[in-house]
């Protein structure tokens, strides 16, 4: 009775366009602005799945922010989250100059996806946690961590908190809530889960958010994450950062027949939303509602943001050779700094020359630390961490074979 | 003085510990409401709530990420893996995490948990129930791996794992559990509870992690054991009439060097034994440092008495494992060397 | 702005019953036989997520196949399968004894979910390959596998094809579509869908099919094998064997708030069904349903048995311990022995009379199988594998370490 | 004869494999389209094909496990994990199911597959892409490890691993991709096509698993080494004036004992180098086998010169790794002895 024809073939997924073709976005479906609505907090999520599949905007293209999801931020606010905005373009950019002069080893900016962490980073009170990836520096800017030490972690020099011993840009800071940076993709989502249920058992009111990009949601810790999540209904907002591409890999690759990441949701019954991640307003509404619904003992919370990779996925990576050079440009969802910008200034808080002058602002700060972190030094020169630093903090307390191989070491 | 089984020994260092510190908490496939395939966490649920002890999903990745985010929260978690041939889901969490977040993060996050698991053969576990795998603990930076023979030192050893500021690997020698096996397995085993070594105190108390102990002096060669391989090798000295050292290693990282170093200076002769497959087995390391820190003491080379370099049995179980006269045979070599 | 009110705190799903209480399932759902319908081969998943919450079902309590699943197979087709249900439940209360006897060391049986594997593997072509877990017996007699090959390997002796080197019923037979069973959980799903990319690659038109309990969801190979069927649309069909239990845990540990496990595929595009594991003909309905999507080049289907596990997890485990003694007869899907045998009654074809004689039947089977397997040896007597054994088979060549250990072994 | 980078040799072996061999498939994260983050699969799906060379979703675990599939069924699978680092996701598929199939099933089913992954330190890849994970696989029985040191060797051991009917594990040192590095890391390194041992032929040809090469012939003592410490051996033994025997493993299991009895027999003094971290490394193993094996003709104790144990760090990367100096030191130290 075997009704089938042909041979089997493999299906790959391609992404739509490589090198050399001319980008069309126009078959994503992008809601309106104001067009998704805001479930309540407990509401069965069986009945908001569609969620999973739009994509909540507040910003429209006359730059107003419209819509159930809109109003939570003050005009003070939305003009920090712009600087913020600004402060880390800028600070990528100097770094990632830095890195082409030598002074580190490596970098990873976050171009394009600004408004994810500087947005979230807001939504979140002192003592909550995130498990970052190396691409949220804007929670550690939203947190107002100084630029110094950030940039005394790039350099690996003798102020970084770390002791030089990760690659640039692996931050961590508990005082700001941002767990240690692993290189290891995935591994933390489901610490974040562990860190949140940790809180739970407690009877502490503090949460914890996950984060994670497209093309890691295929890793095991992914599911793991999910699993423990949806069982014991952690106080967690597990982050996707879907920047559509994962090094050279678009996101279909690791989404495969699903329509949506967010979607991965549904079949543990986690409530997912799907969220424009270059609309600063709807990041941070969206963050807000799925903390609440966390810090409300509701359980765990999805979120897709909708967003771009503008420059390469690291300084050794070069995109030109995947994907064509346009398909930043024509990306539908435009760019987080310029579209905070044109609301403020729509709303009249804001204008072309304040935005000129906050740009010399933040470049002056950014030059600032610089100065200060390379007064320190960088990786070529300067003080760096100690050699015998190597040894330490392997264990609280340095046990004998690891004194003799430090004595063995000469230090 | 109470008897107690070993596993008896590990529940009961676990109520202590959580007795005493609200920051521990116990779980693992099947711990929670049953306490345990083999009973090690009995009846701790019920007397500590189940948010304190309870049941987990089957993903070893699951329990040991989500320790890891909980120790770095302030809890002291202490987990069971079922079985330490199904800890290689997590082992990535294990070396790429626990072992490197101290690190990593110049002490600004730290892991301090235990992870519990059965090891070794002799029960007919086949390949899925027998591994020995802590060579692949040892070989990772910033992990502790302790190994207990007796009810006693589970107990010691394992409130001092709670309590230690860094991740360890507490492997349980399944073989131990009920009795502690004299070395053959076609003779009755002496339950614990008839057995000199099981007095346990009811209250806390710990053996250090990184000591060694002189499981029985002797003046001809030193045996490096631990776990079941101990009582192996001790019934391979009774039998063999050779005046054999033997040492129970208990801790295998931080190793206790000098205790082996001043015995094998005065015997001058060396013969280890464990149950892992020889090639890259802790066995290795032992043999590589006793040359290191003795080699002008020496009379016969190192000889290790091992698994063989084969996945595990299961018909061919006894074959497998290191038998008391495969290690008297050894004995024989190393006396008639040098 | 927290509006949260209380501390968090744990939440730890539990069974309904626990010893000594009352076991009540009025609250399962479970659809009248008939009831689901049955979708297009290439219908889209979209279309009928709600398949992954009903059960498919045929058999209704008056003994009838109803509905469109119904009146694929012949009576004598039927009667094959009833009788292999049979010759497997007998053999399990067989080796069930050999194994208090000391004749192997460990035995798992199938009771109650004899259905699955029995009805599956008619649905199956010669040259497909199962990737089955511990309790998939069924697959190995509806394929007629000889029972006295079983026996062997159960008693590791001297006729046992793997030499004696597996546990208890982790049986291989290439040539029955039954891949080598693994010990650890979960790993062997991924293979399958490894297997099928290959059948896909090669340009074949066989398919492959995975298997895992309910509890082994949880683990990461499940994921992963989800993620690549997915993304590569390879020709398995995904089944899930949800008995209720994972050893002492209940599946809602694993299920966490997804409602279903079959809700799983959801969040990767994958169709994903649900059936009465307990209904020979509903299984074997879904089954060749989700065969034919494979063999189209349609891609993977996830489907969920709903059975019980009528017995203790393994001859190690005893389930008194951990829930009520009634709870596998309130069950409410009832025995797959008896309602297929209460069908061909209402058909006709069989009677109380043919069924004794039937019982009659495969125990004679059975027990012939048994001497002539015990003629060789059980574990502890008779003929068992070679301990020169013991070397061979770590690689095609014994390397010379080996040799080396093998000789100081005295083989 | 052309000449190749390592990059090269590896690519060019995989097009050779695949042109000859349809069951040949490559794949692994970013390996398709783009043709690797090394480059070295650059070209291939061109030539043979999407359903032949592809990109994956990120999971070494999926990756490993479809491949153990599709071995099963009868390809021959060479995939790509992107850095050794991330190979502990699929450790569990690696160890418990590709290396045991064979074994458990007694030959009914095979896994004949490559597992390729860039090893080592020395580019500034700090803890997460620079580790030396050999002796986690040369543990496991039925895995068979090797590092190739050259462009040649590259190429021809990894089409015999690609015509073995085991799982070859295939470490490719990433400091030699681009040219061979002889030992200092601040002085100007020989890019390949300048370099003697970049010769290699276009058509297929193989290098035997299980042989070592004598890469200096020497009669002072013998160096173990394998991968980039072949070269700082070769940099400590020029440097010191000590006539060292530089042995090149090439392949870690099987190993090559022959060769090693042989040359320390002859030289009666023993280093071995590698970067991993030391304790359970598989200097350990090569420290114990010598011991055994050579035990009176040895006249000072086995050094070995390896990774600290630590995680790998980033700032501090060339204090980690093994350098000429100290290479030499141990030289030394071993000459005096005795
Ligand atoms: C376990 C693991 N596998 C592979 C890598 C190598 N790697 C680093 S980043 C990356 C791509 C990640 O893509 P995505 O998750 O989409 O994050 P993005 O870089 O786009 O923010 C890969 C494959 C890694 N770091 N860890
Ligand atoms: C990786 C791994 N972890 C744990 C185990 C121990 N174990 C064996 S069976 C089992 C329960 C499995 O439950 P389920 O998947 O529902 O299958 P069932 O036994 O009900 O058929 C467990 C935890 C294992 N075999 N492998
Ligand atoms: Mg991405
Ligand atoms: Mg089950």
């Amino acid at each position: 009775m075997n009704e089938a024809e042909g041979p089997l073939s493999l299906t790959v997924p391609e992404p739509e366009f490589r090198p050399g073709d001319k980008p069309d976005f126009s078959w994503v479906a992008v809601d309106k602005a104001g067009a998704v609505r805001r479930p309540a907090y407990d509401e069965d999520p069986r009945d908001f799945r569609d969620l999973a599949f739009s994509i909540i905007r507040v910003l429209n293209r006359d730059g107003e922010a419209v819509g159930p999801w809109a109003g939570l931020l003050s005009d003070d606010e939305l003009k920090k989250g712009l600087m913020d905005m600004m402060t880390l373009r800028a600070y990528d950019a100097r770094m990632m100059t830095a890195q082409r002069q030598g002074k580190c080893s490596f970098y990873m900016q976050n171009l394009g996806e600004e408004a994810i962490g500087c947005a979230f980073g807001r939504a979140l009170e002192p003592g909550d946690m995130n498990f970052p990836t190396y691409r949220q520096a804007g929670l550690l800017i939203a947190a107002d961590y100084p630029l110094t030490s950030m940039m005394n972690q790039v350099y690996s020099n003798d102020g970084d908190s770390a002791r030089g011993r990760q690659l640039p840009v692996f931050y961590s800071s508990k005082e700001h809530g941002f767990f240690s940076v692993s290189g290891n993709l995935a591994t933390q989502y489901v610490q974040a889960v562990g860190w949140a249920m940790a809180s739970a058992i407690s009877g502490d009111s503090r949460i914890a958010a996950g984060w994670i990009g497209d093309g890691s949601t295929a890793e095991s810790d992914f599911h793991a994450a999910l699993v423990f999540a949806s069982t014991y209904k952690a106080p967690v907002v597990l982050n996707v950062v879907n920047n559509q591409w994962a090094i050279s890999t678009f996101q279909g690759i690791a989404r495969g027949g699903s329509g949506t990441l967010a979607a991965r949701g549904h079949g543990f019954g986690i409530p997912s939303l799907r969220v424009d991640g270059n609309d600063f307003i709807a990041v941070h509404a969206v963050a807000k509602w799925a903390v609440e619904r966390a810090r409300r003992n509701l359980g765990p919370t999805l979120v897709e943001y909708v967003t771009y990779r503008a420059g390469g996925h690291s300084t050794s990576d070069d995109p030109s050779a995947y994907r064509p050079k346009e398909e930043s440009a024509a990306w539908p969802l435009g760019d987080p700094v310029l579209r905070l910008k044109a609301h403020l200034i729509a709303k009249g808080v804001w204008s072309e020359e304040r935005h000129v002058q906050a740009e010399a602002e933040v470049m002056d700060a950014v030059i600032a630390a610089q100065k200060e972190s390379e007064a320190i030094g960088t990786l070529q020169s300067g003080r760096l961490p100690s050699q015998r630093d190597l040894f330490e903090d392997v264990f609280e307390t340095m046990p004998p074979h690891l004194l003799r191989q430090r004595h063995q070491s000469g230090y | 003085m109470p008897r107690r089984t070993m596993i008896e020994a590990i529940q009961n260092a676990q109520d202590v510990a959580m007795g005493a510190d609200a920051r521990v908490v116990v779980f693992g496939e099947d711990v929670g409401y049953f306490g345990g395939v083999f009973r090690c966490t009995a009846g701790l649920q019920k007397k500590y709530g189940k948010h304190r002890c309870f049941d987990t999903p089957i993903s070893e990745l699951g329990i040991v990420g989500a320790a890891i985010g909980m120790a770095a929260y302030g809890l002291r978690p202490c987990i069971e893996i079922q079985f330490a041939d199904y800890m290689y889901p997590a082992y990535d969490q294990i070396v790429s995490e626990a072992a490197r977040l101290r690190y990593r993060s110049a002490g600004e996050f730290t892991c301090p948990m235990v992870i519990r698991m059965p090891t070794g053969g002799g029960i007919h576990g086949a390949q899925t129930h027998s591994q020995s795998p802590e060579a692949l603990f040892t070989h990772v930076a910033g992990l502790k791996t302790v190994v207990p023979s007796t009810p006693y030192d589970a107990k010691g050893l394992l409130l001092a794992a709670i309590e230690d500021p860094d991740p360890v690997i507490f492997l349980e020698p399944k073989r131990l559990y009920n009795g502690p096996f004299d070395g053959h397995h076609d003779m009755p085993v002496t339950p614990w509870k008839k057995h000199d070594l099981s007095e346990v105190p009811d209250d806390h108390y710990t053996v250090p992690i990184g000591k060694a102990s002189v499981r029985r002096e002797g003046q001809a060669l030193t045996v490096l054991a631990y776990g079941t391989m101990v009582y192996v090798a001790t019934a391979a000295a009774e039998e063999s009439g050779i005046d054999a050292e033997v040492i129970d290693l208990r801790t295998l990282l931080p190793l206790d060097e000098e205790t082996i170093v001043a015995s094998v200076k005065k015997t001058g002769r060396c013969v280890i034994v464990h149950e892992a497959t020889r090639t890259s087995g802790f066995g290795a390391e032992l043999a590589a440092i006793v040359q290191e820190r003795c080699f002008y003491h020496l009379e016969a080379p190192i000889e290790r008495v091992t698994g063989w370099d084969t996945p595990y049995p299961h018909a061919q179980e006894w074959d497998y494992f290191p038998s008391p006269a495969r290690v008297r045979e050894a004995f024989e070599r190393v006396m008639q060397e040098g």
